[in-house]
């Protein structure tokens, strides 16, 4: 692929196929953890984080284990164990170098285990009619990361003043942050003719 | 079906299941950095039950929750911008 | 130390016989997976091409079609009647950009190089895009043409069908450069 | 907590979706039309159902050490199974579900009740309430696909396989156009949050009646 199918592929994957409002991947800490920007940023940039490290990861043993030996329907249970085991160093690795940046985003790590976005983008990475070469798969990566990111600080900063709308009682909590995200979601399907 | 492929796919999921528990065990082990405690984000509107931070009985939590913000809006029945 | 020995021998079971499970698991789907794909070719191959007669049609049958390598044709399937006489063949595309990934088309190909019909083999288009399968009047469009670019899109659902038209556009070029005797 | 009362719970007062609130990536990923959905509820009951039972097996072999990864395993091998199956037999369904039918492993609750629940009670309770959440799930993502698909498609689609396809189309020669919206991602979202909310209302409103009697 040559780079300007790259970015347009990285420009696709924050906004067109952005992995929350059209994959409908990493719902649950979209839910849960954006009542405040500040711990909306934590998750993000763990998800950064981990996201890029466990598909590469997880790209690398399908090309060199999975493929080859013709077992790639081991994928599940070798992508979801790679996973998990990624975000254990990772936590243990920022626990000792960087105390700073645990601070922001240490609490999310183990959240992240059970967020399906990690293992849904790992998924489709190594999907046969994708097609993936390793230059892809980074790029695509970051992008849906970029684009989780993105997402779910703009739906914090929302949410924040949600909690002073007067909400009718019955509406109060997630069922209106379902709906702010469905309006959301119409503004990114703006985006779609852009590529 | 040959053996070398059952083989490598045990072996696989071995080393794996092998590296997460080494690295549930290295973490646990690591002290967290100096005064840096948890923040004091606790799971009260995080709804994942099945992350190792949140208290075992996380699911009676939520009904609780439930529970009393039904009973106060009775009792506040009374309250005129309830 | 005996407690690590045993550890090491639970997760040795549990992979073991996990790793035993899914191995014999997939010896019995591994063929009916592969079955699903040459049923379907073989299903719209007898549609097609009435006078082909219904039997299993082998997936590599492109051993020696040219330059097959960089173009988005997959596979060549070639419809022979009892007779063996050539009627046309079927050809496996790869759809390139259509909205949601990864589409792949079959498209029929009679000898003199009009489309006699084509069908979704991989197809994962969401939203309306979804019903363009179903979508008679943009299939009986294209079928019957030997060239698909006065073909207008579905409204709506413009992603999906452009991207078809790009697929059954492939094929067709494919067929004219190297298959028209 | 009677076997009843185990098995209830899962429907009305732990109900995964309504009341938890937990797994949203496939109930909103996979209800645009009935048949996905209801091809993903029988899928995740059968996977909560067996992983249950089996974890309820295996829970005194298993040191403590090595609870979390060995549940993971059993709950991918079980999903690697339906997986594969649905592949060879049911292509259609597959197509449908794609990528959510593997998320079934990081779907919250199942982990959560393998580890809450099924480690700690035997065989029976444990399958009773796998098969109650898994009853339940089924019938929440059922409604809002029945929902999505009713007002955004003016279809219902009951199963497919093959040619065989059974699908009411409800418009008589299109009275009504439908609001596609609701089959596109936002809808989803909104159609979800709307559901959430008239539920949220009904138990109001049912306490309230319950309190006002009482009091």
């Amino acid at each position: 692929m040559s780079t300007s199918d790259l970015i347009k592929l990285g420009i696709e994957a924050i906004l067109i196929q952005n992995v929350i409002l059209t994959q409908f991947l990493g719902i649950c800490p979209f839910m849960g953890v954006s009542k405040k920007s500040q711990s909306a940023i934590g998750m993000g940039l763990a998800v950064i984080f981990v996201m890029v490290i466990s598909s590469g990861v997880t790209f690398v043993i399908n090309d060199l284990i999975l493929q080859p030996n013709k077992i790639t329907y081991l994928q599940t249970i070798v992508f979801i164990l790679v996973i998990s085991g990624v975000v254990q160093f990772v936590e243990m690795f920022i626990k000792k170098t960087a105390p700073f940046i645990y601070k922001t985003l240490g609490i999310y790590l183990p959240l992240i285990t059970t967020n399906c976005a990690i293992l849904g983008i790992a998924l489709i990475n190594v999907q046969p009619e994708k097609e993936f070469g390793y230059a892809e798969m980074f790029v695509y990566t970051i992008g849906i990361s970029i684009g989780f990111t993105l997402v779910i600080y703009i739906f914090s900063t929302i949410r924040e003043r949600l909690e002073n709308a007067n909400v009718p009682k019955a509406f109060k909590g997630t069922p209106i942050a379902l709906i702010t995200a469905g309006i959301m979601s119409i503004i990114f399907l703006g985006f779609a003719g852009l590529v | 079906m040959n053996f070398t492929s059952i083989l490598t796919m045990t072996l696989l999921v071995f080393g794996l299941i092998f590296f997460y528990a080494i690295g549930i065990y290295l973490n646990k082990k690591t002290p967290l950095p100096s005064g840096c405690d948890l923040p004091s984000l606790k799971c009260e509107h995080c709804t994942s039950t099945s992350c190792s931070y949140s208290e075992p009985n996380r699911v009676e939590q939520i009904k609780t929750e439930i529970k009393n913000s039904l009973k106060n809006k009775n009792s506040g029945e009374g309250a005129i911008n309830e | 130390m005996n407690k690590y020995i045993h550890l090491t021998l639970v997760l040795l079971i549990v992979s073991g016989l996990s790793g035993l499970i899914l191995g014999f698991t997939n010896e019995f789907t591994k063929d009916a997976i592969r079955q699903v794909k040459l049923d379907n070719i073989n299903k719209n191959m007898n549609k097609w091409f009435p006078s082909v007669p219904l039997e299993n049609k082998e997936e590599n049958a492109t051993a020696d079609y040219p330059d097959l390598s960089d173009k988005n044709v997959v596979n060549i399937y070639e419809a022979k009647d009892i007779s063996d006489t050539l009627e046309g063949y079927i050809l496996e595309v790869k759809a390139p950009d259509s909205y949601g990934g990864g589409m792949v088309l079959l498209v029929g190909i009679d000898t003199e190089g009009k489309v006699v019909g084509f069908t979704y083999l991989s197809f994962n288009e969401s939203g309306p895009g979804a019903n363009v399968r179903e979508n008679n009047s943009f299939v009986n469009r294209i079928v019957g043409k030997d060239s698909v670019n006065d073909v207008d899109t579905v409204t709506g659902a413009t992603y999906t069908s452009t991207a078809t038209l790009n697929g059954v556009q492939i094929a067709l070029d494919y067929f004219d450069k190297n298959l028209k005797e | 907590m009677t076997k009843k009362q185990n098995f209830l719970k899962g429907i009305f007062s732990e109900n995964p979706v309504f009341v938890l609130i937990l797994g949203m990536c496939p109930v909103l990923g996979v209800t645009s039309t009935l048949f996905g959905a209801l091809g993903m509820g029988v899928a995740f009951t059968l996977v909560l159902v067996l992983s249950n039972i089996i974890v309820s097996m295996i829970k005194n072999f298993i040191p403590n050490e090595v609870r979390i990864p060995s549940f993971i395993v059993v709950i991918a091998t079980l999903v690697t199974i339906v997986q594969l199956t649905m592949q060879a037999y049911l292509p259609d369904l597959y197509n449908q579900l794609g990528i959510f039918i593997p998320l079934i492993v990081v779907n919250c609750v199942i982990l959560g009740r393998a580890e809450a629940f099924a480690s700690k009670n035997n065989i029976l309770d444990s399958t009773i309430d796998g098969l109650g959440m898994g009853i339940g799930y089924t019938i929440a993502i059922a409604m809002l696909a029945f929902i999505r698909e009713l007002f955004g498609a003016g279809t219902l689609t009951l199963f497919m396989y093959g040619d065989v396809n059974i699908k009411f189309n409800l418009i008589p020669n299109n009275a009504f156009e439908p609001i596609s919206i609701l089959i596109l991602a936002p809808g989803a979202f909104i159609t979800l949050g709307l559901l959430l909310g008239v539920i949220n209302a009904i138990k109001f409103n049912i306490e309230n009646k319950k309190s006002v009697g009482r009091s």
